[in-house]
């Protein structure tokens, strides 16, 4: 993986970084790599982290979703996957729009020096003459509390939650896995597969078998159906503490 | 700085001012001298002099202010004050009415209250005499209170502030007494 | 009204109010008709232009403003000890991209295009006259909306919000042909 030689940069938020990265490693914007945009982009976050950043929870929420879209990628079915690259793909379009019409605006600033002066004091009375029905002011208070009925935004420990679950099972089932196989010595993915009890635990099974071959921990053999994980080449304690950044 | 730019410099210090501007403070920012800001004031008077212009420029104990000709005083006064006439926005009804249902309160009651920077509302308020200060509040920063006026009642046709017409926690939408809107528990 | 002293009474005007004058009030007030109105203020617009001024007129909105041209805008702080305000954000210029093109628009549609919390940033816009309230969304929660204001247009020198330049796809901006950004599959 390329050297990290933004530390330096500010980012807006994850869309503002997601586009530096498309950008940087010359991705298709209309067709993205999503594992090597996920792979980029955590190593990014984890850039930050070692640089004793502050990640608002905007980025992690983005790395999260980034995780799913990758796992759900891999799903023999495509549509859900096609659907969610879709999406993120609009709304980079969208931002990248955005940034485009604020450069602008940030290149007209002239009139901010066309200065212009108080009004002149001209001993008017001002006082309010009108006359209302006293039923408008109910109406207006309720809009004017009606932003405090407004369903608040879950609160940051709540994200904390929803990322620390796939966080935590990706690297649990990592270590289950592992020592199942070291246990038994071949183990079936299926049955790795269908012990998951929850969805998050599934996807989780996945990741980690995605990752664990992908560094070489455990090799694959088999046909499409019936597929057998055995111990590889590659050493858990190295990668181990790579899996607890997920 | 080249004198030949001196003439709209001063014109646009003079608009800007609205006050009466010391020629001194003039010469000192501007590193001119006294004799120069002199002339360039009576050149730049003196080309408002003509008819052309519906502006003047007056020396007052030694300042200089830009006004307007008298003689158009009267028109002027007439349409600046249209905007007496305009009715309420609806953000000029929230505040209003925030204020009526809790006061006194402080502006940054309100602002909680709406989720917004509410601060231009409350002066056009207190300008057309809907809402006045009130004292303040013990608090760090002392911060002003306020309270609806006299006019207020009248423009809503209340004889006192007894008659407001009654909000329930139903009406909010409130079923939790927690809900943080309670003034009692605000201050 | 004789029409030789409409000049001077509209510099007058536009003097005083310091805020931008509605065309329409101008001709009720002073019952002249709108395409009167309209030629004395060209007339007096270009009477600023010339070197001599250090004022100018511009149009906002239907509305004509009374300003200082910008050269002059650091001697005039200067002399009047105005600070000037800190440049505005990327942040900021992003939030009002978003509400410019698209008002009026909700908090959360800014925040959803942004992908992030954008309220500190609009309560400051807010603040500095650039975004205003346009009422509530009727919805749940009744969001409210925002839209840019008169200040707004003045700040980035525009008459009307149909001189926001357009986003096109030849301004994209990207030299490398390999960059995914191809626009034919844009649209």
């Amino acid at each position: 993986m390329e050297e990290i030689t933004f530390k330096t940069e500010v980012f807006e938020g994850p869309l503002d970084l997601l586009l530096h990265l498309i950008a940087v490693h010359k991705l298709d914007i209309y067709d993205i790599n999503i594992s090597e945009l996920v792979d980029q982009y955590i190593s990014y976050i984890k850039s930050m982290k070692e640089n004793n950043l502050d990640i608002a929870s905007d980025f992690i929420a983005m790395a999260s979703r980034l995780v799913y879209i990758k796992t759900v990628s891999l799903l023999p079915k495509k549509e859900e996957a096609e659907k969610l690259k879709e999406e993120l793909t609009g709304e980079l379009i969208e931002y990248r729009d955005l940034k485009i019409c604020a450069e602008k605006l940030a290149g007209m600033t002239e009139g901010f020096d066309k200065l212009s002066r108080e009004p002149a004091d001209i001993k008017a009375d001002m006082t309010y003459r009108r006359f209302h029905d006293s039923a408008e002011l109910v109406y207006a208070y309720l809009n004017a509390v009606g932003k405090k009925l407004r369903k608040l935004p879950p609160p940051e420990d709540s994200f904390k939650e929803i990322v620390a679950k796939a966080v935590v099972s990706v690297s649990s089932r990592v270590k289950y896995i592992y020592k199942l196989i070291s246990m038994t010595g071949k183990v079936s993915l299926d049955d790795v597969y269908y012990s998951s009890a929850t969805r998050s635990e599934l996807v989780a099974s996945f990741l980690a078998v995605l990752e664990m071959s992908r560094k070489g921990i455990i090799s694959l053999s088999g046909s499409d159906n019936d597929v057998y994980m055995e111990i590889g080449s590659g050493d858990i304690e190295n990668a181990a503490a790579e899996f607890d950044e997920f | 700085m080249e004198e030949k730019n001196l003439k709209p410099l001063f014109e646009a210090i003079l608009f800007a001012s609205g006050d009466p501007v010391d020629l001194k403070t003039l010469c000192s920012e501007l590193d001119i001298s006294e004799e120069t800001a002199e002339n360039t004031m009576k050149e730049l008077a003196e080309k408002f002099l003509s008819e052309e212009s519906g502006l003047e420029i007056i020396k007052l104990d030694g300042k200089f202010q830009m006004v307007t000709k008298s003689r158009y005083a009267n028109d002027v006064r007439k349409v600046l004050a249209v905007k007496k006439n305009a009715p309420l926005s609806p953000a000029a009804f929230e505040v209003l009415a925030a204020v009526a249902y809790n006061q006194p309160v402080t502006r940054s009651f309100v602002e909680q209250i709406r989720g917004v920077d509410s601060s231009g509302v409350m002066n056009t308020l207190c300008e057309r005499n809907l809402i006045e200060e009130a004292g303040r509040l013990d608090l760090p920063g002392r911060p002003l209170l306020y309270r609806t006026t006299d006019n207020f009642l009248r423009c809503f046709g209340l004889s006192s502030l007894d008659d407001l017409p009654p909000v329930s926690d139903s009406d909010l939408g409130y079923d939790d007494k927690n809900d943080g809107l309670n003034p009692e528990k605000n201050h």
